[in-house]
This record gives C-alpha cells, structure tokens and sequence, in this order.
C-alpha cells in the first residue's frame, strides 16, 4: 500500500499472569518470533485472583510473526499454559513495513 | 480514648501480668489504635464504600522496598555488635520451626480439612514462611509499650522466610509428578525481592556498622513508622477485596487462619525460653512465626504448584491471618511471652 | 490454524476517560462480555482538556467478545457517552485460541 | 535579595498595619521569594520551555496521597485537644460559606457573565469547594511570617469540601432534566481519595492524640514542606498548560477568577470577627474559601453535569484562581485579616 | 454492523524510541491524523541498546486513519527513522463507529 | 571489617601522605564499604543472580527528580553567601575543561582507538559532560572521611554539564552534513530535566538563602544520603545489565573508559592549584571532570547523532567508567588532591 515493502505477518498478542512473562517471552525466541513489545495490563476473565496481584498487574505481549510461527506459539501457550494459568491468545492480521524483517 | 496510649508504657510492663483485668484491654487498644493499624483499617473502609483511593503501584512497590531493606539494615548494623552466642540459640530455633510448622500446617490441612495434596502443600509453604509486614507491625508494638525486642531480629525473618517454602513445596513434589517447576520456583524464591533485600540489607548492615550507618540512619528510622503508615493504608484496601472471598474458601479455613497461628506463636513462645530472648524477642518470633507470606510464597508457589487454587492461599493469608495477627494475635503473643517468660 | 480451536471473534477496543472506567466496565459484562483487559493510555482527540487529566490518564478497554455482542457493545457506548465525553470504538477481527470460552 | 526572609517575622507583625510601604513589599517578596512558590514558578518555567520535566504520575499521586494524609492527622491531633466551645464557631461559619460561595458564585456567572446554567454550575462547584494545595500554602506562609494559625484548621478544610459541591449541583439538577448521573456524582465526591483521605486522617488524629502521633511524626512532619515543593514543581508544569487554554475561556472568567476570591476572601474575614479567630486563622479561612477545588469537583462536576465544558472550570481552577491566590492572594488576605481583626 | 455508522478505517501503529515520541506526534497531525492513542511499552527487536532507556520505556503510538493518511504515515516514518532508530509500524483494519470524525 | 569507618575521618587527613600504606588501604576501604556503594554492589549481584529486584521506573525516575532538585538547592544556597572572587576561579577553571575534555576524549578516540568520526564525537560528549551520582558520591567520600568541599561545587556541575555536548556535536556537524538534527539535540540538552532541575535548583536556594532554605531542609538534607543509596541500587542493576555488552566495546574502549577519567581526573587537581580550591574541592572538581554524563548526554547524542551506536556510549560511561569512578577512581583523586595540594 506505499512505497515501502509491506509484509502481512500475524500478530500474536498474549496476556497473561505477570510471572510467566520470563519464561514466555524465553519461548517467543526460541519458537523463531524476532522481537516482542510488551505492555502493562490489568484485566479480568474466567479465574479469579492470581499470584500475580502481588508481582504487578498481568502483562501484555505482542508479537509480529509470519503464519507458521504464529501456529507454533498458539499451541505452545496452549499447551503449557491454559490448564493452570490465566492466559488469554488471540491472532490478527497486520500489515508490516519493512516486514521481511520479522520472518 | 485518645489518652490511652498515653501510659500504656509504664502498664504495659505492670500489668500485663493480669489478664483481662481493664489494663490488659488499655494495651490491647494502645495496639489498636496506632496510625499504623487505623491506616490499615481506613484502607479497609476505602475499600468497602468503594472509595477510588489507592496508592499508586509503583509507590507501594517502593515502599516495601524501602521497608525491606530497612530492616535488614538495621538488623545488620545490630548484628554487628551481637555475640555468635547470643544469636546461634535463637538463629537455630527460627530454623527449626521453619522446617517443622510447614510440617504441622500441612497435617492439619489433610487430616482435619481433608484438603488435597496440592492445595494443603500450597498453603503449608505460606504459613512456614513469614510476613516482613506482621513482623515490623510487632516490633512496632514492643516499641510502642516500652518493650524493646533484641536488635537482631530481622536476621531471623531472612532464616525464616525461605525453608518452608522449600519443605512444602517437597511434600508435593514428593508424592506426585508435577506441571510445576521446582528449579524454577526455588530460583523465583531465593532471587525474589524480598530476600534479595532482607539478605542484601543485613550483609550491608554488617559491614559498614553503626558508624557506617548514620548518614544514612535518618532516612531509613525516622521515615519508617510513616512510611510503614501508608504501606499498611494499601494492605488494607488489598485486605479488603481478599474479603469478599470468604465465603468461597469456607469456614474450616476462616478458623484455620485464626488458630494456627496462634497455636505456631504459643509453641515459639515456649520453644523460646530455651534460647535467652527476651519477653518482648519472643513475642515477635512468635508473630514472625504465626504469619503467613504473601509476597515470596505466593510467587514461588504460583510456578511449582500452578493448580493449587490462589483464592485458599491468598486469602488465608491476606485476608485472615494477617488482619487477625495485626490487631489481636500481637497483643496476645506479648501477653502469652510475658506469662511464660516474664 | 493450530491444532487448537481457533474461534474468529471481534475484538472491540474503547479509548476513554478514566473516570467512566467503572460504569463501562460493568456495562460491558452486563451486555455479555466474558472479560476485558485493561491499559493505561493517554492521547489527543476532537476534544480539548478533560476532567480525567486529574483522575490519571485515559483508559484503554479491550474485549474479545462475539459478533453479537460487539454490537451491543458499540451501540450502548455510542448512546451513553458519544455526546459528552472523550471516547472512541473500533472493532477488529481477532481468531481466538479457545475462543468459545469468551462467548 | 535573598536577606528578605530573615527578619520577616519581627516586620510581618509590625507593619503589616502600614499598607503600601516597603514593608508591606518585603513581607510580599517573602511568600513570592519562599522555595515553594519558587518551585511552582520553576514548573511553569519548564513546560514554557517545553522542558522533558515532568513527575512521574504515581509519585505525584503519592505526594497528594500523602499531603492529604498528613494535613488531616496533624488537624486530627489538633481536634483532639480543642475545646468544642472553641471549634464551634469557626467549624459553623465553614459549613455557612460552602452553603452560600457556590450560590453567590452561580448568580455572578449567571447574571454578570450571561454564562449558561450548566456551565455557571460546574464553575460554581468549583469555586464553593476547596483547594487543599492553597490551605497549605496559606498555613506555610504564616508560619513563616511567625503568625500561626489555628492547629484544627484541617479539620475546616474538611468540612469546606463536599457542601459547595453538592449546592451547585443540585442548583443544575433542579432546573432541568440532566444526562449525567446525580448518584454517582455524591458518591465519586463522598467516596473521593481527598475526603476519604482527610476525613480519615482526622479521625485517625484524633484517636491517636499527640502522643500516638509521636512515632509518625518525623516522617509527616518534617518532610512536608519539601514534599510540598516537589509537589507545586508539577502544580507549575500542569498550570502552565492550563495558561494556553486562557483565550478560550475569554475576559469574563479570568476577572472572575481573580475578583470573587477576593470577594469570598473578604466576606469571610469580615464574618471570621464573630468565631473568635485569630489572625492567622482567618486568613488561611480567607484562602480556602477563596480557593477553587481542582481534584474533587472536577472528578464529580464531570460525571454529574457531563455537558459542561471542562475547559472553563479547571482553567480557572488551576490557571487563574490557584497561581493568584498562591503568590498574591494570600499575602493579601493576611494583610486584611491583620486589617479587619488586628 | 450496528445502529450506529461504522467506518472502515487503517489503525496505524508504532513502537519506537521514547525520544522520539514529540516528533513524531507532530509529523502524525501534519500527516492528516485527527488524534491518537499512547501507550507506554518495552519490548526487544533487531537493535541492541537505545537511549531511551534512560528516557523511559518504548512508546506504542496508534491512530485511526484513513488509507492515503497511513499510507503516508508509513512513508515517512519509513523514511525518517528506520535507518537509526528503533522503530517498528504495521497497519490494521479496524470499523470505527462514528468514523467519519478521523478522516 | 565494620571498624573501619570509625576512625577514617582522622586518619584520612594524617595518612594520606603515605601512599600504599595499609592505613591508605583503609581509606579505600572506607569508600568501598559505605552504605551507597554497597547498595551498588547489591544491585549488580541481584542483577547477575536474577532477580526481580527492580525499582519502579516511576521512583527511579522521582528519585533523580529529588537529588538533582537536592544538589541545585544546597549549591544556590551556598552560593548566595560565596564572594564572586572566590567562585569565579573554580567557575573558569570549569568552564575550561569542559571545553577541553571532549577534545581530548574525541582526538584519543580517533587517533589511539581508530574510532570513526561519530561515534569518536557521541563518546567524546558523554565523557566532556558530568555525571551527577558521580559528584554526589564524591561529596559523600569526602564528608564521611572528614574533608568538606566548598559549598558551591553544585553550580559547578551545571557549569560542566552542556559545554562539553555542545563542542562534541560541533566537532561532528563541522565535518559532515548530518542526519540528526543540531537545533533539535540543544534544545534537548538546555531544556533537559537534569538541567533545569540544577539550575533551577540554584537559583531558587540563591533567592531564598540559608534562611528561606530552613523549612525544607529536612527534607533534602537528612533524606538525601538514604534516597542516594536506593538510587544506587538501582543504578547497580542498570550498569550490571550493560556489563554484559563489555565483550562488543572491545579492549579499546574498556581501557578508555578507566585511563581518560583518571587523565582526566589528574589535569583537573593540577589545574586546581591555581583556582584556590581547598583538596577536598579538587578531589571533587577531579571526579566530576573524569565522570561521563549518561542522562543529559545520551538523550543529545541519539538526537543529533542518531548513526552512533548507543551500545560503545552507554556501556563506556555506566558499564567502565561510573563504577570504577564511585568504587577506586574518588579515592585516588582525593589521594592526589592530597599530594598535589595538601
Ligand atoms: N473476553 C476477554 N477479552 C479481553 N481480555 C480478556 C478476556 N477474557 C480474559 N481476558 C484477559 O485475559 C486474562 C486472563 O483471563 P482468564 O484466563 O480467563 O482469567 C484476564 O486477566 C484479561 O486480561
Ligand atoms: N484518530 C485517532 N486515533 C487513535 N486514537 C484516537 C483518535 N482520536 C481520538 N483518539 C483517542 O480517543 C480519545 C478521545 O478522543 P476524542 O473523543 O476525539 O477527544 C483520545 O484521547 C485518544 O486517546
Ligand atoms: N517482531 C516484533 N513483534 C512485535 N514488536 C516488535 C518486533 N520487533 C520489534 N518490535 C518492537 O519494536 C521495537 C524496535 O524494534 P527494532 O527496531 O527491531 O529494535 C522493539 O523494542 C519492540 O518493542
Ligand atoms: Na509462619
Ligand atoms: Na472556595
Ligand atoms: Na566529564
């Protein structure tokens, strides 16, 4: 859509319990996404409280990844995560500048 | 009612000795009626008409490191000037009852509760471990009614804080595989702020010494009780809301949040007397003791046992014990010191 | 696209002041949303100042809710708060792992 | 320059009688020349200059949290010794003037701006209510001339508050139907950090009484001026901002925003000579209820009367009437009040 | 999709250096933005150290445009910063209800 | 080990004649066991070990608002009752290097280290510039061992802090065009918060006087060493997350970072002798010349010279050169302050 190469990848966005944060964004790498950014959230959904209450709200994480990466970390979260922690994943589209990036 | 903390001083010494008598009930409100317990209490009623006061995280995240280090500072700067004599006794009865009371909550829990593996385990790392907070709130106590506990004692919160989550949380791994994980866990725990702090404060402590420590002392003693003020504001309105899961965990909990507690502090009281400490050094081991964690615990348990349900911990600890041991369980461990040791 | 479920889901985004957070909030679980994740922001809109730059900055309120209720989403938002206050609404696509949970 | 502060306590009682005289400018340089007006200046100064300066927003909240906190417990421990005979008078013409300021206030935006109803209401709110900010202020600088105020006067600032708020709104909800929320409005100012926070502190202050005070003291005490510079170093840069918006809000508000504080000013020393207040006393009066409230009837005036323009009422909140009465309202209402009840 | 008229609209977003939050918000108006939403974040990408880090955390920038607006969003941001600095930009659909006001 | 401290402040003054002697050996001591240096080595292990020990950005962030605020006041202060013919050598002298350093620094960097154009000028501005914690812990070393710099060594700072970035930018605009813009980064520096806070800061205690200054005192006085040792904390996290990017500077720049501070250093105590600095101000003036800024310059160079890479400026200055500086550089050149001027 401009002169600039655009690349649609997937955003991954996570938000879960503050305490996960190390130990997801370790994976994030490892399940080949190239970088992350991270926000500051609070929220409420089907659990009730956490742990996490006391190490600072939940955190947001955000990921552009190409299609495959995307699959992987979608059933890597949910596998290691959806039984015991509170955690939520959802995908969308982006258009990304530069984007080749990111693959 | 104002004029009650006024001698509570020079009774509190006199008459503690005869319970239930009109002055016992004095010392009882001269704890009640501190600004740091009424901050705790206005921070409940915030809560309860739903007021928008809240510290901001960021400040009460300061504070308790402020509060942490503090004390380690200044148990540090004591420690220095203490005999190995004089601390070896009490240094190896905080570590015993370390290991042993993870051991008494979890029975309880299992037999008298009948409550699972997981969640007696979870709940047993909390009540082992301790409360920086309940600590300097008795401390704060002794103080406040002329008893002055021995200068070391936060050197007996860090030994405290870590064993029992560790015995815990190897009951449940003893007996089942785990989603959790234990290396985790125990790194969450022994990197944690709060030893981090206490261990970090205490070793400073120690090296510079009192010499040391006096450019630094204004800031870190005359601020504390304020400081600790406002701390306690936001603990209750984080109190408050634990509150409103009462129902969920049930009555069996409510009472075990009360009476373990006091069953731990009266054990360390007796436990005491073989050790020299002091009336006043007793008593606050034994709310030391008697507290349940909320901050390591809850963290390190959160990743070594992720089904057990936070609701039952969280809630024992924050919303039942710890109010429990701040206005009442303080004044009767120091009542229960003063009869057996006195 | 995983072996997990994957639900296709709206994502519904409000941008407001921070005083109207507690009514929105439980408007939108009134209206059927399961959860919500919250972020602090800030910004610049047609408005100028508001009575929020004392309550703290502005709110962003984020719910993966169904198609149905995105609508009621958008249209009570709309009525309630659209003449008086600084507030904005989009909806986004978003693919939801256990999506079903959140509807 | 910087000599003027020093004998500014002798002069102050002496000369103020003497207006216009070189004195009467000194005591003026020394409120203008004081750190804390200085820091308020600095803030403007920075976001003129478009500086990256800025507190933090949770240590700015932290710092209103704790001037609230502390001005209630010192008033508290202050009620506490108070006679009733003595707190009556000042405490009923408190209530009488947050009854009548935001009527007067309503009529002259109504009548002389030709302002509409809902706007002349929201404004109204703002100027019968009260800024805590300018209390202290007004407190500061009297001590500073050695004139010492009344020490229950937090307790006024209390009563001050919510009245004004709760007149003008239901002056706007009377005459028409409304789309904001009269309920919710009572409950956001009722339930609102600075009453829960000065209620609070009241009542803790007063249970506590100045010996349970004590322990609390260093930290609320002595840090509270400083705390109060840092804080005006942001008031500064928020004014500042407010300042741009000053063409908008036109001619009529800015003469508004200067002459009724003079007004409420006045009438309250004039009535201040029928409570038995000193000097002193009537004058910080004098200050607060010429002040204009910028965080509790913001917050309710925005949920009750949505339709009102935001801009109107906080720019002359915060950058006409606060800067006015912080650097030349207040000296000149101690100056009347020395006048009127000298 | 509702009572109320929705827009298709290009929600832009940005994470870039704290440092140069000003400017860019500048340029964004000028480019024909009505207003936008800012968060503070952290995060990790191809770059090492920023001095931002000093300056705070990353910023999350985003606004609801039209498509020519992002497209020149996209253009400038390319050109006037990928090279040095730490920035990354993708672009979204979103239906905006009372959109016509950002365009 | 704790006993150190206790006889320094006399020693200190005897012994330093004697180099290499175990009572010099103790002077170093004496800095490396204070509280705030402690407090840095805390922060780099919780760092190595990690924790999750982290102040909120928001108190980092305040914290630095205060001490810079602290350091501006106290100087203006004492500036207000220093006679110019005093000041204005130091202030020249000042002045002087820091239009000389960043040349020194630049050439060294391209003539010994090969280094290309921008990053030789990004490096040469941060090292030309000053590091306040790094005067702050000097002032501290030489008060704890009983040696008072002058009271006006805070205005040398703000004269020290933007000459040097404004030469160092010069030098690399003069020879390319640029992408970074020039206007933009001096608007950054002048405007910044670590400027304005200074010079605001002075000329607010130069208004007020020591009279004026009286009722904030405590606040910035007694609470400055405690606040500088949190700081430091967290200033021992942040330089132990750079001393992981050592192995990308290389060899080069690790031995720049601790040679040209103590060139740096050694220039500044000869130059001294001719300004009528007692050693104590040397030794000061000598650690702020040898410090490399990491506030002030960092956010001007990524402006103005966005192609430097952030990696060789930050881990220079907060990674090398601030821990060697607090930890052995302040007592060497008090150490040569002594031997030169003494
Ligand atoms: N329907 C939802 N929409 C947006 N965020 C949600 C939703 N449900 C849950 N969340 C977020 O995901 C976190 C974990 O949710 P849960 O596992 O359901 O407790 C919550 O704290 C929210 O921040
Ligand atoms: N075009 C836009 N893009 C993104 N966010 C916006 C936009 N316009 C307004 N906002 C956000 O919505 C809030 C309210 O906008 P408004 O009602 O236009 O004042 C602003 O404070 C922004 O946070
Ligand atoms: N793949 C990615 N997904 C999400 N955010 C990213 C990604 N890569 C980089 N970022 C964000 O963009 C910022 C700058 O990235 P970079 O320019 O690659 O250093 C990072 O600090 C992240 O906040
Ligand atoms: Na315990
Ligand atoms: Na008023
Ligand atoms: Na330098």
């Amino acid at each position: 859509m401009s002169r600039h190469s655009v690349v649609p990848l997937k955003l991954v966005t996570i938000v879960t319990e503050r305490i996960l944060e190390d130990r997801l964004l370790r994976t994030l790498l490892d399940l080949g996404a190239k970088g992350y950014t991270l926000t500051q959230a609070t929220g409420k959904g089907s659990r009730g409280v956490r742990a996490s209450e006391w190490e600072g709200p939940d955190t947001k994480i955000e990921a552009l990844v190409s299609h495959d990466v995307a699959e992987k970390i979608v059933d890597h979260v949910a596998d290691a995560f959806f039984e015991h922690y509170a955690v939520i994943v959802y995908v969308q589209d982006a258009a990304v500048v530069r984007g080749e990036k990111y693959i | 009612m104002k004029r009650i903390a006024y001698d509570v001083r020079f009774r509190a010494v006199l008459y503690t000795r005869y319970p239930f008598t009109m002055d016992n009930l004095e010392v009882l409100a001269a704890n009640l009626l501190s600004p740091v317990i009424l901050a705790f209490v206005l921070g409940v009623v915030a809560s309860l008409v739903r007021s928008d006061l809240k510290l901001p995280a960021a400040l009460y995240n300061g504070l308790s490191i402020y509060l942490l280090l503090a004390i380690g500072l200044k148990g540090g700067v004591e420690l220095s000037r203490t005999p190995l004599s004089v601390f070896a006794g009490p240094a190896m009865l905080t570590l015993l009852l370390g290991l042993l009371t993870p051991v008494f909550a979890y029975n309880i829990l299992r037999r008298l509760g009948r409550m699972d593996r997981v969640n007696s385990a979870a709940i047993a790392a909390h009540y082992g471990s301790v409360s920086a907070v309940t600590f300097i709130v008795a401390i704060t106590f002794g103080t406040m009614t002329g008893r002055e506990p021995e200068g070391f004692m936060p050197a007996l919160v860090a030994i405290l804080e870590v064993p029992a989550i560790v015995v815990a949380l190897m009951i449940a791994f003893m007996r089942d595989r785990r989603a959790g994980s234990w290396q985790d866990a125990l790194h969450e725990v022994l990197s944690g702020r709060s030893v981090v702090l206490l261990v970090g404060g205490l070793l400073i402590g120690t090296l510079v010494g009192p010499k040391g420590f006096e450019p630094v002392a204004p800031f870190f003693k005359s601020g504390f009780q304020g400081a600790l003020m406002l701390f306690l504001l936001e603990m209750g309105i984080v109190a408050a809301s634990r509150l409103r899961d009462l129902r969920e965990v049930g009555f069996f909990l409510i009472a075990f949040g009360i009476l373990v507690p006091i069953l731990h502090g009266t054990l360390t009281i007796w436990l005491a007397q073989f050790t020299g400490l002091t009336v006043a050094g007793a008593a606050v081991l034994a709310a030391m003791v008697s507290s349940a964690s909320y901050i390591a615990a809850p963290a390190a348990v959160r990743i070594a046992l992720p089904e057990a349900n936070p609701t039952f911990y969280l809630t024992g600890a924050l919303g039942i014990t710890f109010p429990f041991n701040v206005t009442l369980g303080i004044p009767l461990y120091y009542f229960l010191a003063e009869w057996i040791l006195g």
